[in-house]
């Protein structure tokens, strides 16, 4: 057991299945507006990190390519951020 | 000159570039006819003019693409020509059929032309670009299958690179696209889908392959960097222009009848339009810094470097400036496509082609470069042509905006006619630029003429 | 050394990404054609809408004019020129055209067309007119 | 062609798995992902009500399975890389083989999601929410299938025994496109049928 989770993508895996629940949960009890959309766009990008850094095994990467690659999730969630902030208004 | 039969491709060229100084004529006469409108009225209509004007750009281009072909598919498969015999005979109806048409254009009244022409057989006439009569477009069609026999079999029997590989696809996508020209129903909204198949997937797509293609060869031949990294990166430019120029096509469904999604596909995926185009002129520049040898033709390299940046700022820029469609709305069918028309067409495909003539044909006439006296020349003709060419794009935008919004962004749009009287002045200066341009040309053309010490071959 | 860069793999994406890419056109273009029936008011063309296209062509109008935006920009648009005008006004304009054009001025030529091809020309402009265009142009000017 | 494929961690050199071109291909695909994400979002800051009323109409449940289903595909994929990394010829296409399933799954859920929308009468052309919803998931849904062929590939390839630890390139780089895969839905999911 420990062996197992001594993996990073075995220990990436099992946050990305819990944070799809919490995702799915927050759709399921209706949470809107600011905080709701705070949180999932805090999770998506979670999620996208591990993906990048534990499945694509960016970690060990030149800086270049992990600075694209995060740098996008990070465009990514702000342009949501705004679209979403300037329609709470 | 490596294979014997490379010497097909020089009637092409000097076919090429006489059909060029044709264009530029007529483009004069319509810049005139602008501002002068009866100029030449009734002989040579504006209708008559632009459609000589753009239709010897389509087919001086062809000639420019086939003659390249010519000249760098044996040095690249490692071969003689499967037959320059075929190549030489194509040569000779592709011209006397092109001459013919434009003779028949300026002759009789177009209707009349398409009478005589069998257009009632299969009405595929009087489409923007595509006004050539029924026997010209059943003529292109067999000259280009002809033509990509020959060629095809030649990379058959010899060594397939990268280059001859993207060349072929991106011919072959050339004929295969023009097939979408004889089909024209009666319903305007689908003739008009169909019709950018062939217009669009031809400059924003296959087209670009050929432009790739041309680059790269030269820039091996040129620069001396390894073909493997030269070929590397040939894949991924034609990558990049093909997932978003396909897609792209969606930019010009925004308003002729096609379901409003296209508004989002077409502006999205032609946003990144420019992108390939970008990458195109990092990789020229890139690969003539890494240089391993000094070539002795500058001009070619000069041609080389021009048109990745002119094609990026006429075809990238001005393409992304009107490519959105809240954007689009207001400037489609306006001067300001025709500003990004005459750069784009310039930048990318013009340039090329003179890029590949400037390289082959000191080759062709038995000696590495031209020399020195006459590279100066052409580098001359080089800045005068492109420095006109954005003088021209830069009046036609001034001219498009200010039509823009007397026209159509106005609370109080004013009719075409009167919008177009306010905006003459900006008409003269692009005549201006045109003159200018014409002189660029006629200096291009003493270049070749200009002897002095060659650098033997 | 950071990641190889091969040739072979350049070419497989090449390939992939172009065909996927089609591939999706084509689905579009699928979608669309499935569509314009609903847009393109195919259910109102006439034998006389198709003859006035037909006339639309051989004389090469769109060398000049546009139509939904394309074509030349030297004339007015003529998608929507039946608002401005209105039907005799069109065929008002096309007859009255002078042989040897407006001195300074730009010409339309003289076409010599018929009643009934003016008619066929107007039901064609009226029906490139009734098109879905997703309210383009904006407005009545073109 | 051959790459370095030892444990990097060990001997501290920045590597990038796969093959460079991949990654380009990536970036442009992520690009315009990015462009299409951007656009839903602002367009719905201009029609918020019309967004939230028609994403009621999504089924999140199937959408949350379709994440779970590719998050253990790419687990599976990472899997057969790391196996590729010692030379565990079996483990290698096995693994593919189950993020290939994983993928064959999602395309299954996503068609019976579909046959519902379709069914109901639900196209591209019905709002502006629903040409976002089908031109995104589709969009993507492509992708998975571009994603399985390349897994099929490298399927076969690996049966044939043409990976391992000095040469894992094609497989880190047909791996590589598929995280993207995932990564793109982990944005999509939560943008397209949760938030609100």
């Amino acid at each position: 057991m420990i062996n197992t989770l001594k993996n990073p993508a075995n220990r990436a895996w099992i946050v990305l299945m819990i944070a799809t629940g919490i995702t799915w949960y927050l759709g399921e009890i209706g949470a809107a507006g600011t905080a709701a959309i705070v949180a999932m766009l805090l999770i998506a990008f979670v999620k996208g990190r591990l993906v990048i850094l534990d499945f694509m095994e960016l970690r060990a990467a030149p800086l270049m390519w992990r600075v694209l690659l995060e740098g996008w999730l990070i465009l990514v969630s702000s342009l949501i951020l705004i679209a979403y902030w300037i329609s709470l208004k | 000159m490596q294979y014997k039969s490379q010497a097909v491709a020089k009637p092409y060229f000097i076919a090429a570039i006489g059909l060029f100084v044709g264009q530029i004529l007529f483009g004069l006469i319509m810049g005139l006819q602008y501002v002068l409108g009866d100029f030449l009225f009734p002989a040579i209509p504006f209708n008559v003019a632009r459609m000589v004007h753009t239709n010897l750009l389509i087919v001086w281009l062809l000639f420019g693409f086939m003659g390249g072909a010519y000249f760098l598919i044996p040095e690249e498969s490692e071969t003689e020509l499967f037959s320059p015999k075929l190549a030489l005979i194509m040569f000779w109806i592709f011209l006397v059929a092109g001459a013919a048409t434009i003779v028949g254009y300026l002759a009789v009244p177009y209707a009349t032309l398409a009478e005589l022409t069998g257009n009632n057989i299969i009405e595929t006439m009087g489409r923007e670009f595509l006004e050539q009569p029924l026997p010209t477009k059943v003529g292109i069609v067999a000259v280009a299958l002809v033509f990509l026999f020959n060629i095809t079999m030649t990379v058959l029997k010899g060594k397939k690179t990268a280059i001859s590989l993207v060349l072929l696809i991106g011919l072959w996508g050339l004929a295969v696209f023009y097939l979408f020209s004889f089909y024209n129903p009666a319903n305007v909204v689908l003739d008009k889908f169909f019709w950018w198949w062939t217009v669009h997937l031809w400059v924003e797509g296959v087209w670009e392959l050929i432009l790739g293609s041309f680059l790269a060869f030269v820039l091996i031949k040129t620069t001396g960097v390894d073909r493997e990294v030269i070929e590397k990166w040939l894949y991924v430019i034609v990558t990049l222009t093909l997932i978003s120029g396909i897609i792209g096509t969606g930019h010009h469904y925004f308003w002729i009848g096609t379901p409003e999604y296209w508004q989002w596909w077409g502006s999205i995926f032609s946003a990144l339009e420019p992108i390939p185009f970008f990458a195109m002129t990092v990789f020229a520049f890139n690969m003539v810094n890494r240089r391993r040898r000094e070539h002795p033709n500058k001009a070619a390299v000069l041609w080389a470097l021009g048109t990745g940046v002119m094609a990026f700022l006429g075809a990238g820029v001005w393409g992304f400036l009107h490519t959105l469609a809240p954007v689009n709305y207001y400037t489609h069918g306006t001067q300001i496509t025709a500003a990004h028309g005459h750069m784009a067409f310039y930048g990318a495909y013009a340039m090329v082609n003179l890029m590949i003539i400037s390289y082959a044909m000191p080759i062709l006439r038995g000696r590495a470069a031209n020399s020195n006296r006459s590279q100066v020349l052409e580098m001359w003709s080089f800045w005068l042509m492109t420095v006109s060419i954005v003088f021209i794009t830069l009046f036609l935008t001034a001219a498009g905006i200010l039509q823009v919004w007397l026209q159509r962004v106005s609370d109080t749009p004013l009719p075409f006619m009167v919008a177009q009287d306010k905006i003459a002045l900006f008409y003269w200066m692009r005549e201006w630029a045109g003159v200018a341009f014409l002189i660029g040309l006629i200096v291009y053309i003493t270049s070749f003429f200009v002897s002095g010490e060659e650098k033997a071959s | 050394m950071s990641g190889a860069f091969t040739k072979s793999m350049a070419r497989n994406i090449f390939y992939g990404g172009t065909v996927f890419f089609f591939l999706l056109f084509l689905a579009l273009s699928f979608d669309t054609l499935s569509q314009l029936p609903k847009r393109d008011m195919r259910a109102n063309m006439t034998p006389q809408i198709a003859e006035g296209k037909k006339l639309w062509e051989t004389h090469n109008c769109i060398g000049c004019h546009t139509l939904l935006g394309e074509g030349a920009y030297f004339a007015p648009e003529l998608g929507n020129v039946v608002v401005r005008y209105g039907d005799e006004g069109v065929k008002a304009f096309i007859q009255s055209r002078p042989k040897e054009g407006i001195p300074g001025r730009r010409s339309m030529p003289q076409f010599n067309f018929t009643d009934e091809q003016l008619n066929a020309i107007v039901a064609f402009l009226k029906h490139v007119n009734s098109i879905n265009t997703n309210n383009w142009p904006p407005n009545s000017q073109g | 062609m051959n790459t370095i494929a030892l444990d990097p961690a060990e001997h501290h050199v920045k590597r990038l798995p796969g093959d460079l071109a991949i990654w380009f291909f990536i970036l442009a695909e992520m690009v315009a992902f990015a462009v299409f994400f951007s656009s839903y979002a602002f367009a719905r800051a201009k029609n918020v009500e019309m967004f939230n009323l028609y994403q009621q109409t999504l089924d999140r449940n199937l959408g949350a399975l379709n994440t779970l289903l590719l998050i253990t595909g790419s687990w599976f994929v990472v899997l057969a890389v790391q196996a590729a990394h010692r030379d565990d010829q079996k483990s290698i296409s096995r693994n593919i083989l189950f993020g290939f399933l994983c993928g064959g799954g999602f395309l299954t859920v996503k068609v019976i999601e579909y046959a519902a929308k379709f069914g109901a009468g639900i196209s591209l052309s019905t709002n502006t929410f629903y040409m976002f919803y089908i031109s995104l998931t589709f969009f993507h849904f492509m992708h998975v299938i571009l994603g399985m062929v390349i897994l099929a590939v490298l399927w076969k390839q690996s049966r044939d025994g043409a990976y391992g630890a000095h040469n894992a390139h094609g497989l880190e780089s047909g791996a590589a496109y598929w995280h993207m895969v995932d990564l793109l839905w982990i944005v999509l999911f939560p943008l397209v049928y949760v938030m609100r």
